[in-house]
């Protein structure tokens, strides 16, 4: 028991610095993808948030990006195995297909989680640790409170910029 | 293979069709219904419509009013829909066939004026047509409850077992039926038959009358 | 004797939580645009408990299948809220 | 009565009154289901074919309780048969059930096609009706 | 079986002459001769005929035709006793002659006729409260069974007193002149059969009289049973004399009137089918 | 006590009176056409209840009757109305540009692996979605034609089951290939129906 | 472990439904219907019929444009 | 009685009443409705293994879903 506590709790950690660090390499907070992206992030501004920040939460919303990557990697390695994640990979780039995304924070995030689950897998913690894991991360993001999850967001992406 | 239990309603029966489950049959009472329907689909397969004519309003002058061209083949047609499906609900031995056929006459009357350019026609076509959806529920409904209850939708096993169908499924049937062939019983502003081209015109009350006779024959015969 | 949790189902107690508690802050949300964001950590979790309830290749599809629908649909409601394209 | 608007308001009463008269005999003498009805459902959640596996030898006969048997010397040559898409499908994966019953050949099919054809050939009249009746309005429209 | 086919027409419109002439005579007329309808139909057949302009040619035609044939095959039930709702069929197929022969041709005034005849669909209604009736205390609707039955245990005419009510009605809102006769009120010239001249005319004389024959002759086959043929034309004149009586002494109702009165008989008539479950 | 299917007929002949009452109550005749809408459900909701094979093969029809009148009556009131344009300006949004024809492609696949009336539908789902998409109305008549002669296939189909049983497997093919067709053609024609022409 | 599925499942479908009904803007009500579906779909799954559940999960999103389709853009300023 | 029957039944009560009473007379709510009765439908179909049926009516739903929208969006607006 204490041990999948733990395990999900790593997991958490790795699913989030996955997922952010893709994210901003791929320049989601910069602006808004399509107009649906483009008004969450200044609805999120206006409610005391911050703009750069907001309009990469709108982009995780409207289409798959690497934290949707992730999960269903996670997902693809926990039935099948490495190529469970691939297949996910594959199918979470005709997801950013259908939903208008031009980028390819998508397909990246699945593949390259699907190696770091599967490395994980061997190390010890299994793929469904990584599924609840990213729940969480997703959860610290978008589900607890939107302005301070917009101004952390923007002070990572300072730091790219 | 096939005996009718319930012979002394419309007769023995003549001849028997299966298709399947579905065993369509004849009796005397369904012949003479099904020959009926047959004459007047022939009569609008082969009859021009009548010109009908119409004072004009303000003046002395008498027009005919003419259905031609497209608007003729269409409703030729749909009057030919109509009589097939009056045919099929005559002669059906499935109660759910039957609904089906009934729900068919109920499309096809719609169709029959639905190509008329006068807005009250189309406006009594719509109201029509809001029952006949309707009455698809107490239709199908009264069938549904009927397998249920009895295990059976063939009117031959029914009939067998006499007072087997609920009087709830009896009750739905017939106001569906009701439903889908009210037009001409709510005649009194005859919407409907002042549409022009009389052979048509005729196949709904035709049909309608017909499905209603049948029906009466069903609710005695199971 | 039904234990009362389990060491392996802790994942999807996490998710089916997770889920609730979206679906109770989109309740209470007033904004449609941030009904939206909450609307995205519920698509997570569902799909983490459908992939989780039957480990076949198929559940993952079917996963997907319903994130990324769910993603669409959520992507056209902020798109039309917000008024269609902006420029042309 | 005297207006075609109200005919829907006179036929709800009909029909409301009849539904609830129903209701009252349900509850105080209810109907009761039968037990032997056709085409009986039986689940195997172990099988492929899951929610429609009837059994049978496929090119052989399958025992379908059907209304009359007797009519019909094929009954159940449909029910057993895979085609190859669909063997395909049945071997490679377990949830698959309904994809593969849809596919032709399956009691459905069966059902529809075969032993209640005739319902099926009134139902396609019907779309035919109703959409010749909305293009045929339509294309006048445009013209 | 073909002499009663040949028979009946005749007999129909000698019956329809009688109708005219008691009517007359109790309104105090001299009134035509009892032969008169004979005579009329013969004259019409040898007339010219034509279809009008307007019409609908086939339609015009084959529905004289129809309207013909369903009561020959009418009368042809009732002698063979087959089934009594195929003679309700019947019955209810004529309202559809009666709509097509006034839709036909085009005309205003036909056409008011044909759509009157559709108004008058409630009196219909009655005949299923007869067949309803019939069938509870028989069991069978089958012509010759009925007769069977009333051999066995006396006429039905007593026990099922109301539905012999409503089938008189019935019958006598078929009848020339009588007060339900909206269909052919003078104020819509001959009602449906304005357009039809000449032979086709004819031919709905004759369909006419066979109907007139075959509702007298079910009248008395359904609720008195079986008579000879003398004595059974004896009856038939006696219920015919009793209808034109009812003609003679009542106004003809508007269409309105018409269909109220027939509503209040179908509700009384329901009731009393709705009584006659509960006791049983 | 009372069994399940009691209990389950109880609350559809609930639902079947709501909906009643819905309709008496109301005047607007696009409420109407909705209210026939909610009816279908009620009335598969009866039919839902047998839980056999058989209640399937009912749906089905049951299906098809309601969105077939839908059709026609909406088509009616439509020209009643004399409404031949959206009274809105239409918009487009983004995901329009590139969902349909990936949807749509995915819908008519799966569409033609269930064929039959089922796999029509889901095709016919499919290609309303590209249609809609689309800017121009495609060519209607082409279609028609097909779904014409798809009927007849089915008509002859249906005939071998009855008349040459033993020639059941090429029927099966037929029929649910031909249904397949005509349904499909019949619903994509919706999407072409909704013709803007000036988009 | 049926009956946390069914409790969680359960309570997210029902809250779907009372969030259509009490919600006034049609993009709220379309926000409950995707809430409703996302308690439905898994009760498909849960019964083994992934096909359909892949159906219904691809198709609910088409319904939700069809809808969309008629509602226009957001006029209320909320 | 299975719990997806259950839940069904109370959905499809709950659709059909909200459709039947909706709080806006307007006809994208009331459409809005009709799908969550629509639902409750699809449960107790599901609940009965009836899995095609499923399928039918789903598409079949979307595609009444755009006869309906069609009308709406030409029709008046109705209060």
């Amino acid at each position: 028991m204490p041990g999948v506590v733990i395990n999900i709790i790593i997991a958490v950690l790795l699913c989030w610095i996955l997922f952010i660090t893709i994210d901003i390499i791929f320049r989601l907070p910069e602006k808004g993808g399509v107009s649906g992206a483009n008004a969450i992030g200044t609805t999120i501004a206006a409610d005391k948030g911050s703009l750069n920040g907001g309009f990469m939460m709108g982009n995780i919303v409207c289409s798959p990006d690497a934290s949707a990557g992730t999960l269903l990697a996670a997902c693809g390695v926990f039935v099948a195995g490495i190529p469970g994640g691939l297949i996910a990979a594959v199918l979470v780039y005709i997801g950013n297909r259908i939903c208008h995304d031009p980028g390819y924070a998508g397909t990246t995030g699945a593949l390259c989680a699907t190696f770091m689950v599967a490395g994980a897998g061997m190390a010890g913690i299994p793929a469904d640790a990584f599924i609840a894991g990213m729940v969480i991360a997703i959860l610290t993001i978008q589900g607890i409170s939107h302005p301070y999850a917009s101004h952390l967001l923007t002070k990572l992406w300072r730091i790219r910029a | 293979m096939f005996e009718l239990a319930s012979f002394n309603i419309g007769g023995h029966e003549l001849f028997v069709l299966p298709f399947g489950d579905i065993v369509n049959y004849f009796t005397p009472y369904t012949a003479a219904l099904f020959i009926f329907a047959l004459i007047f689909t022939i009569i609008c397969i082969i009859s021009k419509p009548e010109r009908q004519l119409e004072t004009a309003f303000g003046t002395d002058a008498i027009y005919a009013k003419e259905v031609t061209g497209k608007d003729l083949r269409f409703r030729r047609f749909m009057a030919i829909a109509c009589g097939i499906a009056t045919m099929g609900a005559v002669t059906s031995g499935d109660i759910f066939n039957f609904t089906l056929f009934v729900s068919m006459v109920g499309i096809c009357i719609i169709g029959i004026v639905a190509s008329v350019k006068y807005k009250h026609v189309l406006n009594a076509a719509f109201n029509y047509g809001i029952i006949s959806m309707l009455a698809t529920i107490p239709l199908f409904g009264g069938a549904a409850i009927t397998l249920a209850a009895t295990g059976t939708l063939s009117i031959w096993e029914l009939s067998a077992m006499a007072p087997a169908m609920p009087g709830i499924a009896k009750a739905l049937i017939l106001v569906g039926v009701m439903g889908e062939g009210i037009a001409p019983f709510y005649a009194a502003k005859a919407e409907l038959f002042r549409a022009p081209g009389a052979p048509y015109v005729i196949m709904i009350h035709v049909s309608s009358l017909l499905m209603f006779l049948r029906v009466v024959e069903i609710m005695l015969a199971v | 004797m039904i234990p009362l949790y389990d060491a392996a189902m802790i994942p999807v107690y996490i998710c089916g939580i997770v889920a609730l508690y979206a679906v109770i802050r989109i309740v209470t949300e007033k904004k449609t645009l941030k009904k939206l964001v909450f609307l995205n950590v519920m698509n997570f979790a569902i799909t983490g408990l459908i992939v989780l309830s039957i480990p076949d290749i198929m559940a993952l599809f079917a996963g997907i299948a319903y994130f990324v629908g769910s993603t669409l649909e959520a992507n056209a409601i902020a798109s039309t809220y917000a008024g269609g394209k902006t420029n042309e | 009565m005297a207006k075609v608007e109200n005919l829907i308001a006179i036929y709800s009463v009909i029909v409301v009154v009849i539904a609830a008269l129903a209701i009252v005999s349900l509850i105080v003498s209810p109907i009761g289901y039968e037990d032997t009805q056709l085409y009986p459902k039986h689940i195997n959640t172990s099988s492929p074919l899951n929610p429609y596996d009837r059994g049978g030898v496929p090119f052989g006969t399958t025992e379908v309780v059907a209304q009359y048997p007797q009519n019909s010397p094929y009954l159940g040559y449909v029910t057993a048969y895979l085609t190859p898409l669909s063997a395909l499908m049945a071997i490679s994966n377990q949830y698959l059930g309904t994809t593969i019953v849809s596919h032709p050949g399956g009691i459905i099919d069966e059902i529809l096609y075969n032993t209640r054809g005739l319902d099926t050939i009134v139902e396609t009249s019907i779309l035919f009706t109703a959409f010749a009746i909305a293009s045929f309005l339509y294309r006048r429209e445009e013209e | 079986m073909i002499g009663y086919l040949i028979a009946a027409p005749f007999l129909g419109l000698l019956f329809m002459g009688i109708h005219r002439k008691v009517i007359a005579r109790i309104q105090g007329r001299p009134g035509p001769p009892i032969w008169q309808e004979i005579l009329h139909t013969l004259k019409f057949s040898f007339k010219e005929t034509w279809v009008p302009r307007t019409a609908s040619k086939t339609l015009f035609i084959g529905i004289v035709f129809v309207a013909i044939a369903i009561w020959v095959g009418a009368l042809c039930v009732v002698l063979l006793g087959g089934s009594l709702l195929l003679l309700f069929g019947i019955y209810m197929v004529q309202k559809m002659v009666e709509h097509g022969v006034g839709l036909s041709p085009g005309s205003p005034y036909a056409k008011f006729g044909g759509v009157r005849s559709v108004i008058s669909a409630s009196s219909e209604i009655p005949l299923f409260a007869v067949i309803g009736g019939i069938y509870f205390f028989t069991g069978s609707l089958m012509i010759s069974d009925i007769i069977q039955y009333q051999a066995d245990n006396g006429p039905l005419l007593f026990s099922l007193l109301p539905a012999a009510i409503a089938m008189y009605i019935v019958i006598l809102s078929k009848m020339h002149y009588g007060p339900f006769s909206i269909v052919e009120a003078k104020e819509i010239v001959s009602g449906y059969k304005t357009e039809h001249f000449g032979a086709w005319r004819a031919g709905l004389e004759i369909s006419d009289a066979i109907r007139t024959v075959v509702l007298l002759m079910a009248f008395v086959l359904l609720f008195w049973g079986a008579l000879s043929p003398l004595l059974l034309i004896i009856a038939m004149l006696i219920i015919l004399v009793s209808l034109s009586f009812v003609c003679a002494v009542t106004p003809m109702l508007n269409p309105y009137d018409s269909v109220t009165m027939q509503l209040v008989i179908i509700v009384i008539l329901v009731a009393w089918m709705a009584i006659l479950g509960l006791i049983a | 006590m009372m069994d399940d299917y009691t209990i389950g007929l109880v609350v559809a002949l609930i639902a079947v009176i709501i909906t009643f009452y819905a309709a008496f109550r109301e005047k607007n005749d696009i409420h109407r056409l909705i209210i026939a809408d909610l009816a279908e459900v009620s009335a598969l909701a009866i039919i839902a209840l047998i839980a056999t094979d058989l209640a399937e093969a009912l749906i089905i029809p049951g299906l098809v009757v309601g969105i077939s009148e839908l059709m026609a009556l909406s088509e009616i009131y439509l020209v009643r109305e004399n409404l031949n344009r959206p009274v809105k300006e239409p918009f487009r949004i983004e995901v329009l540009d590139t969902a349909p024809a990936i949807i749509a492609a995915i819908l008519v696949i799966y569409g033609i692996v269930l064929s039959g009336f089922t796999g029509g539908v889901v095709a016919g789902t499919g290609m309303v979605f590209y249609f809609m998409g689309k800017k121009q109305t495609e060519r209607f008549a082409l279609v028609e034609t097909v779904s014409g002669y798809a009927w007849a296939f089915w008509i002859v189909a249906f005939f071998i089951f009855m008349v040459l049983p033993e020639y059941w497997f090429f029927a099966v093919m037929l029929a649910g290939g031909a249904i397949f067709a005509k349904v499909t053609a019949k619903m994509s024609l919706i999407g072409t129906m909704r013709g803007e022409k000036d988009v | 472990m049926n009956e946390f599925y069914i409790i969680i499942l359960g309570l997210i479908a029902v809250l779907g439904v009372i969030s259509v009904y009490i919600k006034k803007s049609p993009f709220d009500k379309l926000i409950g219907l995707a809430i409703m579906m996302g308690g439905v779909i898994p009760l498909i799954v849960l019964k083994g019929y992934l096909d359909v559940a892949i159906l219904v999960a691809i198709i609910m999103p088409l319904t939700t444009i069809f809808i969309l389709q008629a509602t226009g853009r957001n006029t209320d300023e909320s | 009685m299975n719990p997806e029957l259950i839940l069904g039944f109370i959905i499809l009560l709950a659709g059909v009443a909200a459709s039947a009473f909706p709080r806006e007379r307007d006809y994208i709510s009331r459409l809005i409705h009709v799908e969550i009765a629509g639902t409750g439908l699809m449960l107790v179909m599901l609940a009965y293994d009836e899995t095609i049926a499923i399928l039918t009516f789903v598409a079949v739903t979307a595609i009444a879903t755009i006869v309906l929208i069609r009308v709406i969006e030409r029709g008046e607006p109705c209060d």
